[in-house]
């Protein structure tokens, strides 16, 4: 019963939510308002700029490199993480080692 | 090209749906790894061939593999 | 010089994160006294950055000198220096408290580590509040979920593992459902830069109205998760009464309130009034904020466990916060502002106060509390008067953030919403007033009423003297704090 | 325009959003942690679909530029990055709550969100 | 796994994915890919190595010493670059302002310190997944 429920929900979400996406700017061309002055600028000015012909590895490392540095923190802070778990000190092993 | 799309999309949604009834989580695994790659041949479809490409290692990859990793440390079935 | 600032405040608190595992095998004091000086030279910066903005006003850091449109921005204005250094200085005082009792359930080996975390938390939520782009927000909020799930979960008990596995599917929901809002604007702005977002929003409302208002729905919901505004709060009882004391402390009296910045900086700066008025948002907010406000009281009444009481009087105090952004007025945000420090300070208080309860007596349960106050009177002392403020009695923080309220309010029309004030105060008044009764005026059948001062390191007596002084001081003297937050609330729009 | 055709044009949109919605519908329905963890990760490729439709252009090439042929027409290549970006997070997330889940099972003996639930209130009553 | 022909063709086998994930990730600014992308590969080259001759002797070549070593040392590389920047112009992570040679557009030397960027990525994601897996598979004694 909870079960259907939450289907019911759901599919009124996806529902509600297609009705929206029906009224949004709709198939991609040139003139779509996220293809704006931000996009011809860098397509057009990142050889220069920057040097590099992959225009996404340039934003990736250069107009937008902070992002990728908080990106390499987030890895770094999983390893913490994950380490702070999953990693046994050496006199708790000992001691399981014994029982 | 328009109708490879919504085929693609079609499965995908028969994919995660899949993923979703599964009870056996290793297939389910498997199910959500051939969903990843579907994805990135999608994406180079759609001409994101840097994103395909980072997908097909990491998602399909190294998900899967660390999924496959925890599923042999615990419980292969679901309740 | 002083433009460098932000940047050198953000790298310096990665790089203490980066260098502690180097000292691994010196002694950890010297950690803790480096750790201790990064932060006071921050906090140091931070004031000279708020001088700074006061006399010649906000500007901008770009990242790569390149232009907005194309690059990242810092924006530092007096709501990002202010609230920057209120984090600062309150982590100071949590920290200092942590270096006598980070033992709390977390084993020695892991020391370094939740150093690690610890630091870049703090990297985190400088750079939330530092950066004025809506993809580099998701960003550091997902170093900063990722970070307060861990320091949760290192002290290794079992119920931390299942209150930390929730908060993290719930935040990671959360985070996505944020993303999903950046996705919808950036499909009708092209920037992802918070003032041309807002500039593309305001032209393109008429044109794509839908999705506006879907990005709307996904952003107040995903920061609403993470904020554990009501309906979502049932995370935050469990994570933040399993976790050591000074992380509960710094989760609820800190990280929280980070969220709530973000969403305030989406609703005002990206939305503006005018969108958000006309989707009838502040209605919204102001009926969950009151069900908020009654019901978590009515929850914490029924806990006997008293840092799960902690956690869910947070769930109701974050409905006051809320209240306040909800009247959309410069009285109310302001309100909401000063809520903000005053329960960060009093919430800050009471977790380590029963934290040093914990430490020196063992005991958790709410009943076992008789005449505690004779054998722990300073850190009882300071809980009481926390307790008072989140009453709200006058003298204390938690007053005046009543008061400003109450006028907002009245100042708005809304007369429903003092009576939910004061019925909520009333609420407060029964899960905390019999804690301080049966402390100094019930008998224990072990101990004598003898009063001394409890034996606990120096370290923890301290900042829990000083989060009581503070609470009282800035009650008795709320005017400076008043106007500069007045200012932080018009640098919003 | 036909119902039909606004549908093939918005068909990689409605695609992400439904996706979307079964993620969601995993994570909050479904009490095996594992498969928790899977929804969020269908989610996060839902949302990583959205901005690449986003930045897709009919007819485009990858933004890689050729100066040999200054005609061509490139895609958008802000999304793209965003979703470089994104893809790490996601797996950083995954991996942190695999590891959860392994302690979890250590700690309980399943992975059961329900028979976990009913494993504490029993705690809890004691 | 003892069978034969499984490492053998796994010692024949690896270091080709290992120069194709070197190769991805030098070539981050010219063509597809970059250093998420190369990293998995060389990460992934290393888990199978651990499945194949199992992770004693995986530890042994890929030490925990020298994940911690690659670690921190990808995002200090990071860092430093860009502090190059707050040196000379004043603003962090810049690239051509900052002085790096900028390069002959569509070669491996261009692009100032986008390849530079992306090895210090590379190294970071390729030991954060091959430590992740070892972390997960067994756990580790500090």
């Amino acid at each position: 019963m909870r079960k259907r429920l939450y289907l019911l929900l759901f599919v009124g979400l996806f529902l509600v939510l297609s009705y929206n996406i029906m009224q949004m700017p709709g198939k991609s061309t040139v003139d779509a308002p996220a293809y704006n002055d931000t996009t011809e600028h860098y397509l057009n000015e990142s050889i220069e700029e920057t040097g590099a012909i992959n225009v996404v590895g340039a934003i990736l490392a250069d107009y937008r490199a902070f992002d990728t540095l908080g990106e390499t923190i987030v890895l770094f802070t999983s390893i913490v993480a994950v380490a702070s778990i999953l990693k046994v000190a050496d006199q708790k092993k000992k001691e399981d080692d014994h029982e | 090209m328009v109708l490879l799309n919504v085929i693609i999309i079609v499965f995908l949604i028969l994919c995660a749906i899949a993923v979703e009834k599964t009870k056996d989580l290793l297939s389910a695994v498997v199910i959500l790894s051939a969903y990843t790659l579907m994805m990135s041949v999608l994406w180079l479809i759609l001409h994101t061939p840097d994103v395909a490409l980072t997908e097909a290692a990491i998602g399909a990859g190294v998900t899967c593999i660390l999924f496959i990793a925890v599923i042999m440390r615990t419980e292969r079935y679901e309740r | 010089m002083i433009t460098q600032l932000p940047i050198i405040n953000l790298l310096l608190f990665l790089g203490m994160a980066l260098i502690i595992p180097l000292f691994k095998k010196r002694s950890f004091s010297l950690t803790t006294n480096l750790g201790l000086g990064v932060l006071f030279l921050v906090w140091i910066s931070s004031i000279v950055l708020l001088y700074h903005v006061i006399t010649e006003g906000a500007f901008y850091y770009q990242l790569g000198n390149y232009d907005r449109m194309l690059g990242i921005e810092l924006l530092i204005n007096t709501f990002s220096v202010l609230f920057s250094l209120f984090i600062v200085s309150l982590v100071i005082i949590i920290y200092i408290y942590s270096t006598g009792d980070a033992t709390e359930g977390v084993a020695e080996k892991e020391y370094g580590r939740y150093y690690i975390l610890l630091f870049i938390l703090l990297f985190a939520m400088l750079g939330i509040l530092y950066t004025n782009d809506l993809f580099n927000t998701y960003v550091f909020m997902e170093i900063l979920s990722i970070t307060t799930v861990s320091i949760i979960s290192i002290k290794r008990k079992k119920e931390n593992y299942t209150a930390a596995f929730r908060y993290v599917m719930l935040n990671e929901v959360g985070s996505l459902s944020y993303l999903f809002g950046v996705a919808l604007l950036y499909m009708i702005t092209g920037y992802t830069n918070i003032e041309l977002v807002s500039e593309g929003v305001q032209s393109g409302w008429s044109l794509y109205p839908a999705n506006i208002l879907t990005a709307i729905g996904f952003m107040v919901t995903g920061i609403g998760i993470k904020a554990a505004i009501f309906p979502f709060h049932i995370w935050l009882p469990d994570a933040h009464s399993t976790a050591p004391s000074s992380s509960s402390a710094i989760l609820s009296a800190v990280v929280v309130k980070v969220y709530i910045l973000i969403m305030i900086k989406i609703l005002f700066r990206v939305f503006g009034i005018d969108i958000i008025q006309a989707v009838h948002i502040p209605t919204v907010l102001l009926v969950i904020a009151s069900i908020g406000m009654i019901m978590g009281s009515i929850f914490a009444i029924a806990q006997t466990d008293v840092k799960r009481m902690l956690g869910y009087s947070s769930v109701a105090q974050i409905g006051y916060i809320v209240m306040g952004i909800g009247m959309v007025s410069m009285l109310g945000l302001q309100a909401a502002f000063f809520h903000i420090f005053s329960h960060g300070l009093m919430k800050a208080a009471l977790f380590l106060s029963v934290g040093a309860v914990i430490y020196h007596k063992k005991i958790r349960n709410v009943n076992e509390f008789d005449g505690i106050g004779f054998q722990m009177p300073v850190a009882m002392f300071v809980f009481s008067i926390a307790a008072l403020g989140m009453i709200g009695v006058p003298l204390t923080t938690g007053f005046i953030s009543k008061l400003n309220l109450g006028l907002a309010a009245l100042d708005a029309g809304q007369v429903v919403l003092i009576v939910v004030l004061i019925v909520s105060g009333f609420l407060n008044a029964l899960y905390y007033l019999p804690i301080m009764i049966s402390a100094f005026l019930k008998d224990n059948k072990d101990q004598q009423r003898v009063m001394r001062v409890e034996k606990i390191p120096k370290t923890m007596l301290v900042p829990l003297v000083v989060l009581g002084g503070l609470i009282i001081a800035i009650g008795l003297f709320p005017g400076e704090l008043l106007s500069l937050l007045e200012a932080a609330a018009l640098s919003l729009t | 325009m036909s119902f039909l055709d606004a549908l093939i044009d918005h068909i990689n949109y409605i695609g992400a959003m439904a996706l979307f919605v079964i993620g969601l519908h995993t994570v909050v329905t479904h009490s095996n942690l594992i498969k928790r963890i899977m929804g969020i990760n269908i989610m996060g490729t839902a949302v990583f679909l959205f901005f690449v439709a986003i930045g897709n252009v009919t007819g485009g090439v990858p933004p890689i530029i050729d100066q040999t042929n200054p005609d061509a027409v490139y895609i958008n290549p802000l999304p793209s990055v965003l979703i470089l970006t994104g893809i790490v997070v996601v797996v950083s997330i995954t991996v942190y709550s695999l590891s959860l889940v392994i302690r979890i099972y250590e700690t309980h003996g399943t992975i059961d969100q329900e028979e976990i639930a009913k494993m504490t209130s029993e705690d809890r009553d004691q | 796994m003892n069978d034969i022909i499984i490492k053998s063709i796994t010692r024949l086998i690896i270091p080709f994915i290992q120069l194709y994930g070197v190769y991805i990730i030098l070539h981050g600014h010219v063509s597809p890919g970059g250093g998420f992308a190369g990293g998995a590969m060389i990460g992934t080259s290393l888990v199978l190595y651990t499945l194949v001759f199992g992770i004693d002797k995986s530890k042994q070549k890929f030490s925990h010493r020298v994940s911690e070593y690659a670690e921190s040392g990808g995002i200090l590389l990071y860092v430093s670059l860009g502090l190059i920047g707050i040196v000379i112009t004043g603003s962090f992570l810049t690239n051509i302002e900052a002085g790096f040679p900028i390069g002959n557009p569509g070669s491996v030397l261009s692009g100032g310190m986008i390849p530079l960027l992306m090895v210090g990525i590379g190294i970071k994601v390729a030991s954060t997944f091959i430590t992740l897996f070892h972390t997960l598979i067994e756990e580790e004694v500090v």
